[in-house]
């Protein structure tokens, strides 16, 4: 490697092709306000190529629950219904059972899907209402300034569990997708993360193969993404990915859960104390 | 040092989270000293770019737009130097 | 003129049924019917009690009635509060069966025995009211029997039978010397 | 068109399919289980969807989807579920989207929740209180046309009474005005176009970051400020000589109606007022009706809510009194001994007279 640096305000003036936009083609524009080293606008990404790369542009909408992503719904350039915090599973549910043609997805995070609205996405799954549920799981809640949500692992601090979580005292986290994979209703269930970029690329798989999943009319979809907050888990910003992967992700496992309506991995129950120990900064 | 590829840098955009800087294999991206409008350092591209795409994946701020040489090598491929 | 009936019993008599098909079969014949039932929040045991106001023209009455032409006991339950509403040279019509030691001036009709007879003694509701009806004249059995077929949600159609032949017993017992219902009635 | 034999649900039910209602979602509860029971059973003929939501708070947030796209949707439940409702009514109020609501109360105990509301913020919703099947057919009607024409929610408010009584009664079709085009629903088609819609309660425009809370909720009211202009609908009968005005709503008002009725035949100047709209509430109509009267009478079956709507709207100028009062059936369902008509007729005599009614 050496030293030279090029100069990088402008692209070639010739012989190149261009082989990444700046932004995804759905997307309206690139400025928002999350937070440096934010995990959400990568899922982000994920989706709108998704829709955009299956044909499925002018057939999709979107049901956006509440947290920082929904800041972000101002650079989609897609149909949106806004949902109260918790509601989307419902409200896409209703929308989804009008229109059953299009492309329904939900984007909610942890504590929106864990936290508030649990009942919600269980009871979708449990339908098989034939929707895909974006789960953006940071294990809090970021927009609050950091707190615990129902995903937050055993030891991490948070701004109600200065000491770390303990599950004497707090309980213990819930897996969403190995929580909703055994259902009936389910017929593709995910977990990713986009903590490198291979985890995006592996990401984006899944979510392709979600919405796959609900155009086949084949039931339920659920990805869950796992998403750096730094500024919520007190890390420094460029140690969000580390942490991500070796806190979060121990406990909540990336990979398929189900596909084609098949059982792929089960959950292990995990003791306290070790996690403790694993999640212990 | 021949480049297959070449990122545009949006440095206005930049946040400074530095996401970049370890994801990107040949390790041609670096954070400066300089900082931007909003006071943030932005990274600056060395030589050695393969066009991977993967600063492109993880930027949350989407400041990359990334290019691929259809030469490698080719005279075009020294943008600006 | 407006005639007003009141049944009452407890849950799972199938009070809420017969005034349905009373209140059915008088549309049919061209009256204006207007009932209401009350009943706990559970199905089977609670006080339930129905009224109905049926007329030669539009009710603007309330569906509760202060006054009653008619009274219609399965259960002594609310016998007394029902009975207080009774006009003057109303009728009053009790389940004999139910009503041990009878129900004062009531006609007492054994509506139990007769509705098992005919096949089930959870119609002894329906054999009172055809009997009120055979009695005053307020319907036919023909519109009664039409009624109750098309009272009887899906999952019950299987009971069609035993119900016409509970509405037939109840009409034949029919108890004699009470008054007219509607004086052009047929 | 034919008169059919059914129960006030069965009629609503019937109303809202006959005014293009689609999609339908709940939770069972008494006195609107019926009401559930019998939007299961029409819609899927009628091409539509009725889901048994598995809460209060799932059955709106499904019809919110539901009425998002364009369909007419409705929900609802007894008081107890609107509580649970409260929340997402003001934001739908907020995301300016038509769904129609139900509430078949066990009573009239719901009168401030219907028409102050229990949810957050600024919002306004008609709520239209039927005395009747007959008039609730043409309500529920109404109330799809009233909530696109304002793209508001409407809630039409009932009780056990409305739900449970069955008359012969045809479902008329109402002709109302042409409405504009539903052009904010999403259907997916703007999506990819530059210009997506966003139906969101704070003000988000695509494109645009931040949002705008001041500027969106300053025009709703507004558009509620005209609603309360347009909206108020009123009964009003004997008014002209009365000493005597009595005022109800909803089912209690046809006890109060017919009392009134009869003793208007025996010569007494007593006149009747009912409120369809409780909001807008007729506070001028009323107003007009109770010029020269002695006495103004609300009777109303709860412990004193509507009353505040009537003194607001008479400002201090006729002395109103109270004659009615909680009066429940031993389930809590509000078929209380009080609704009966010569105890009724016994209350407005006693105000007639200048008596004081002990609630």
């Amino acid at each position: 490697m050496s030293d030279e640096v090029l100069r990088s305000d402008r692209p070639p003036e010739s012989g190149a092709t261009r082989t990444g936009e700046f932004k995804p083609t759905l997307q309206l524009g690139t400025d928002h306000d999350l937070c440096a080293g934010c995990g959400e606008p990568l899922a982000l990404r994920t989706i709108l190529e998704s829709i955009e790369e299956l044909g499925l542009a002018q057939r999709t909408i979107g049901v956006i629950g509440i947290g920082c992503y929904t800041a972000l719904t101002s650079l989609m350039d897609l149909d949106l219904i806004q949902a109260l915090h918790g509601r989307a599973p419902s409200l896409a549910t209703g929308a989804k059972r009008m229109l059953p043609d299009r492309l329904f997805f939900t984007l909610q995070g942890d504590g929106d899907m864990a936290n508030e609205g649990l009942q919600e996405v269980i009871h979708a799954a449990a339908r098989g209402e034939n929707i895909t549920c974006v789960l953006l799981n940071n294990g809090v809640f970021g927009e609050t300034g950091g707190h615990m949500t129902a995903t937050t692992v055993l030891g991490q601090r948070t701004k109600n569990t200065l000491e770390g979580r303990d599950a004497t005292q707090h309980g213990y986290p819930i897996q969403m997708v190995d929580l909703l994979a055994p259902l009936g209703g389910t017929a593709y269930a995910a977990r990713g993360s986009v903590h490198d970029a291979s985890g995006v690329v592996k990401t984006k798989v899944m979510m392709r193969r979600a919405f796959e999943t609900q155009m086949r009319g084949e039931g339920f979809s659920i990805v869950e993404i796992l998403t750096m907050c730094p500024t919520g888990w007190f890390v420094p910003t460029a140690k969000g990915p580390g942490y991500l992967n070796e806190v979060l992700g121990a406990v909540h496992v990336t990979g398929e859960w189900k596909r084609d309506g098949r059982l792929l991995r089960g959950a292990e129950p995990e003791a306290p104390n070790e996690a403790k120990e694993r999640g212990a900064v | 040092m021949s480049q297959r590829g070449h990122v545009v840098i949006d440095i206005e955009r930049c946040k400074g989270c530095e996401l970049c800087i370890p994801a990107c294999p040949p390790q041609v991206l670096r954070m400066t000293g300089e900082h931007n409008r909003i006071g943030a350092h932005y990274p600056e591209l060395l030589s050695g770019c393969t066009g991977c795409r993967a600063c492109w994946l993880v930027c949350p701020d989407f400041c990359f737009e990334v290019w691929q040489f259809d030469e490698p090598g080719a005279p075009g491929a020294r943008p600006g130097e | 003129m407006e005639r007003e009936v009141l049944l009452t019993g407890i849950g799972g008599q199938g009070v809420q049924l017969a005034a349905q098909v009373l209140a059915r079969a008088a549309t049919a014949e061209g009256r204006h019917v207007m009932s209401l039932g009350t009943y706990g929040g559970s199905m089977r045991g609670g006080d339930t009690d129905a009224s109905l106001l049926l007329g030669d023209a539009p009710i603007s009455a309330p569906p509760i009635v202060s006054r009653a032409w008619a009274v219609v006991g399965m259960h002594p339950r609310n016998w007394d509060a029902a009975l207080a509403k009774l006009r003057d040279g109303g009728v009053a019509l009790v389940n004999g069966d139910l009503f041990e030691g009878g129900a004062g001036d009531a006609v007492s009709l054994e509506a139990t025995a007769l509705a098992t007879a005919a096949g089930s003694d959870r119609a002894a509701a329906l054999v009172l009211v055809a009997a009120l009806a055979g009695a005053t004249g307020l319907v036919s059995l023909e519109a009664l029997v039409d009624a109750m077929a098309a009272s009887l949600p899906s999952y019950r159609t299987e009971h069609v039978e035993t119900n016409a032949r509970a509405l037939a017993a109840g009409f034949e017992a029919a108890p004699t010397g009470l008054p007219v219902a509607f004086e052009a009635a047929a | 068109m034919s008169r059919r034999f059914m129960q006030g649900s069965e009629a609503i039910a019937e109303a809202a399919i006959a005014a293009g209602c689609r999609f339908f979602a709940g939770y069972p509860m008494t006195p609107f289980t019926e009401l559930l029971e019998h939007f299961a059973a029409k819609l899927p003929a009628e091409g539509g969807v009725c889901v048994n939501a598995e809460s209060e708070l799932e059955a709106i947030g499904m019809a919110w989807g539901a009425v998002a796209t364009g369909a007419r949707a409705a929900t609802g439940s007894t008081g107890q579920g609107l509580s649970l409702m409260q929340e997402s009514i003001s934001e739908l109020v907020r995301a300016e989207l038509p769904l129609v609501l139900f509430n078949l109360a066990r009573g009239q105990g719901d009168y401030y929740q219907a028409t102050r509301g229990g949810g957050h913020g600024d919002y306004r919703h008609l709520v239209l209180a039927p005395v009747d099947l007959t008039e609730a057919v043409q309500l529920t009607q109404l109330a799809f046309d009233r909530a696109e024409c304002w793209r508001n929610p409407v809630l039409v408010y009932g009780d056990y009474l409305l739900a449970h009584t069955a008359e012969a009664v045809a479902i008329e079709p109402v002709a109302f005005d042409p409405l504009p085009s539903k052009d904010w629903a999403v259907d997916g088609s703007r999506s990819g176009s530059g210009s997506p819609r966003n139906l969101n309660p704070i003000g988000m425009v695509p494109g645009k970051k931040g949002i705008e809370p001041e500027r969106f909720w300053k025009r709703l009211q507004a558009k509620h400020e005209a609603m309360a202009a347009a909206e108020a609908r009123w009964e009003a009968e004997s008014t002209d000589d009365a000493e005597l005005l009595v005022v109800a709503f909803g089912s209690v008002a046809r006890f109060t109606r017919f009392a009134v009725r009869e003793l208007r035949a025996e010569g007494a100047r007593v006149g009747h007022f009912r409120p369809v709209t409780l909001w807008p509430f007729p506070s001028e109509a009323l107003a007009e009706a109770a010029r020269g009267v002695k006495r103004v009478a609300v009777l109303e079956q709860n412990a004193g809510q509507m009353i505040d709507d009537v003194r607001l709207a008479l400002e201090g100028r006729v002395k109103v009194v109270a004659i009615g009062g909680i009066s429940s059936d031993d389930a809590g369902f509000g078929v209380g001994p009080m609704l009966e008509p010569e105890r009724i007729r016994a209350r407005v005599g006693a105000a007639l007279a200048g008596r004081e009614v002990q609630p």
